[in-house]
């Protein structure tokens, strides 16, 4: 018998996550989501999803709802930052009440990840006492703590499916490590029953022992995507794409705003034509990809 | 000496800040980020800054970089560690102050980053999303309010959702009694001027007027009764020094002209 | 052929192993450790073992090492990842299973590492404390007791404490009715025989004699009613392909000799 | 002004700690204990201590206890496991009842102070339910939990005044990087008001940038203290004394027993007239230090 290789095919990672199922995507704002494969989901359509948003998440998100994709939504923020202040389609959707949304600081989804991944129903926290958090997200329940009598809130556990996470490089038996910072992916994958992974690099599994404590954590699937956060960053190999973030969120307010074409245009050709995410670096361009260094 | 208003801000929110304390800035947030690096160049060299993720030494670096964006990789080059989130994002509680915006700042130093609802509870308007404001703002021991822009939209009587609380409806004691550690806001520093809050029912005060604003524009500006002081004092400008560091070595690109 | 009791019990154990499981094994306990072991080598490349806080790749390990400390730090020439406490000790209803032992084990599989105390409350003997026990064995998927001694103090119908629960007093459906998890102790293992638990009440029961041992000893070895099935097996001694790889490869020093 | 270098000698490290103070310590059963401040605390008799004993612990609690310096006790274990299942006089005080012993397990411990660094009154998990362990410590208050109504335990918090750990390097700014696993350093230090941290090494600043990513957190204070974990482990520095263990178990076990020549002499050695770390390595010696390499 031998140990299971774990390595998959993108149409394969993509083919475990069906209609109606809870992910979680890793990565912070703008760096680090496992772009490529959550572009795969919405050029498949995959429909009615609850998403757990990157604690806070960015165009990724967006995408999703404008390709239909997400029912419910639990994230801290979406949007781009300085490239954009929000995402266009999750602010249309939001108005037009065409996904549910999860109300929640990033502190309370760390505590709903938290809950989940320690396997009890429920965390507490303070934040969100005297907001209007608990009117917008009944599922945050004040309560009296058993102990002093304090005022808390109880953010509960939440069953996640899959959580998909971009990482540096992993191994055949999916043992993943960052070059960069892993910001909240180790509680995600903890918090999920199973986890797939792209990494920007497959290495031996000599080179994963040869500093054991970098290891983040064991995916069960793991795909290689070089470019894979693109058009966000990945840390130690690339930063952002601030162009490329432009061109979409101009196509995307455009399209919030009754003008369809930029954002027809952007859809076919980045997010529907493109196969596979080779297909779609080769839309982006070798010259823009490799002008991303990080000096 | 010329300055721009943002540069005022900056400065006179850096003298707020103490050596050693501990200060949360966000990313795209160029007010806030100044304050905290000028802060550190001039009086303040164990403040714990920090760049995204990133905890830093800006002692060698000659210029800091903008950050358009909290996961930007490179203040790497300046680290000395980085947040881990699965741990110390419950850590809060131990920064000493933070800075807030809102699409909605209200009387009582309540935010909305949310957004603004119908009648029927659906959203006119959506905002980006609570970020790590509504916990920063419960735990830390005291935050500044910043507004880039003082207009009666932003500045309004209720916020029509709060995303971080402030001091609730003002009634004395609710922080307190919601078990809430951190003391609120401090200020809230606008292009018009500086404000606190009343010490009993914590209403927005005037504190100062930056030079050359007048009370009357404070008033127009502003979506609710401001209390105003008996002595009505002006804001010190920046110094020469401030504005040396401050243009040198914190926002040499000029972010914030 | 000839082998130890020892050997015979982890060879049993082994078989309880399936290929892929995440199994939790302390320092100090050589059985157990043997067990996960052997059964990694002969039919479970995906068990996820652990050496202390590190989850080890032995494929190519000629020797595994003796791991007297958990911590012993050697181990991480074969380490592909370590344990974070901080993230980690959160996650133990994620294994699959775990061993236990006890200075008491009771009729309902009630374990104590605490100690025994006098009427009064003070202890008469002190034990060395739960360690990990009292929480995994609320929250593991299942477990399996290992009994190194075999004797009427251990064996006993109640423990005097109780610090890892088992199935309490026996009532149905006390597990679920107190929200644990884990389905609870699946076997007893000791050097006499094989014991599981009855499905209504869970008490202890004989599952199979080993080699050469008599349902007398058994029951004049242990502290309360046993209970006994209507056929007795005997226990499947070690095949040789598994004593030839527990001596060559996982206990070549002999621990269990 | 000038950044604080907060590099401290031995005794002023141990002038921080007086009578009556929560301390926490660092490390694992064997492994990457402060001991030579512990030592220190010993021959220093501070008294009335509440000690939270790494997670589980050993005989660096052992040897505090017969110092008379606890008062209460908070750890899962106190032994040396195949070199010693337990610690002889923490067995003695407990069967004489002399310190308080705080009852709990690993976790519940952990949970102790993930309640404590994140500022919450309590946190809730389910070991411990139908055990005696809310018998014997009133602390553990069974409750509800708000969102589902299962049963859990909600464990307090605890105010730590200072968490005392050993590490592999730190620079003067107090940034602590270790060669081997944290084990719950970095939750002790979360949770306690300051940090102590003992280091094999102090390193420029230049040598922490290097990868920022392996601080694990910022100490207060620095004390320099080659083999400061001995007679434990300090990873990739080296292994247990288990000779060391022994001769200390021997001698503690016959004090037990109502022969105290043995220990005696051994305290004189090695804890009393020792006036520092040095002077303790001095009695310990060269050749033996260096046989405790790891190959």
């Amino acid at each position: 018998m031998k140990r299971t290789n774990v390595i998959a095919d993108e149409s394969a990672a993509l083919d475990v996550i069906t209609d109606g199922m809870t992910i979680a995507l890793g990565g912070f704002i703008t760096a680090q989501h496992a772009t490529g494969l959550i572009r795969g989901l919405a050029r498949r359509r995959v429909k009615d999803l609850t998403v757990i948003g990157s604690v806070s998440s960015s165009l990724e998100v967006d995408f999703l709802i404008s390709c239909g994709c997400i029912k419910k939504l639990v994230t801290a923020y979406v949007g781009a930052e300085s490239a954009a202040p929000m995402g266009p389609f999750f602010k249309q959707a939001a108005e037009n009440d065409s996904i549910q949304i999860w109300e929640c600081d990033e502190i309370i989804i760390m505590a709903m990840l938290q809950a989940t991944m320690a396997g009890i129903p429920f965390y507490p926290v303070r934040g969100g006492l005297g907001t209007d958090l608990p009117q917008l997200n009944p599922d945050l329940v004040p309560f009296k703590d058993p102990i002093r009598n304090e005022n808390l809130l109880a953010v509960p556990a939440m069953k996640i499916d899959v959580a998909l996470t971009h990482a540096s490089i992993a191994d055949c038996y999916g043992n993943v490590q960052y070059d960069g910072n892993p910001y909240a992916d180790e509680m995600i994958q903890k918090a999920a029953d199973q986890t797939i992974t792209s990494v920007e690099k497959i290495v031996p599994p000599e080179f994963i022992r040869r500093d054991p404590f970098k290891t983040v954590y064991t995916a069960d699937m793991v795909v290689r995507m070089p470019f894979g956060a693109h058009p966000f960053s990945s840390q130690g190999a690339y930063i952002e794409d601030t162009a490329h973030l432009n061109e979409y969120v101009m196509a995307a307010y455009m399209a919030t705003k009754g003008d369809d074409v930029s954002w027809e245009t952007y859809r076919k050709r980045y997010i529907d034509e493109p196969e596979d995410h080779l297909s779609y670096l080769e839309q982006v361009g070798v010259k823009s990809l490799l002008s991303l260094h990080e000096y | 000496m010329d300055y721009h208003i943002k540069e005022l801000m900056a400065c006179r929110l850096s003298r707020e800040l103490l050596d050693g304390e501990a200060v949360g800035v966000g990313a795209n947030f160029p007010i806030a980020r100044a304050a905290t690096l000028l802060a550190y160049y001039q009086h303040g060299p164990n403040i714990k800054v920090t760049m995204g993720a990133f905890r830093v030494n800006l002692e060698n670096a000659d210029q800091a970089m903008n950050m358009a964006f909290f996961s930007d990789f490179r203040p790497v080059r300046w680290a000395e560690s980085a947040m881990n989130f699965s741990t110390q994002m419950y850590s809060f509680h131990k920064l000493d102050t933070f800075f807030i915006s809102g699409i909605q700042i209200d009387a009582h130093g309540n935010t909305n980053l949310i957004g603004i609802r119908r009648d029927d509870g659906s959203f006119k308007f959506r905002g980006p999303g609570s970020i790590g404001t509504t916990t920063l703002a419960a735990v830390a021991r005291r935050y500044y309010i910043i507004a880039e822009h003082h207009n009666p939209r932003v500045f309004v009587e209720q916020c029509n959702v709060v995303s971080a609380m402030g001091f609730g409806d003002g009634t004395p004691g609710l922080r307190e009694e919601l078990n809430l550690p951190g003391a609120g806001p401090k200020l809230c520093v606008t292009p018009l001027g500086i404000f606190d809050f009343t010490p009993d029912t914590h209403r927005m005060r005037l504190h100062s007027l930056h030079p050359g604003i007048t009370l009357n524009q404070v008033n127009e500006n502003t979506g609710f009764r401001v209390e105003i002081p008996d002595n009505i004092i002006e804001t010190d400008p920046p110094t020469a020094r401030e504005l040396k560091t401050l243009r040198s070595r914190v926002d040499p690109n000029g972010e914030l002209r």
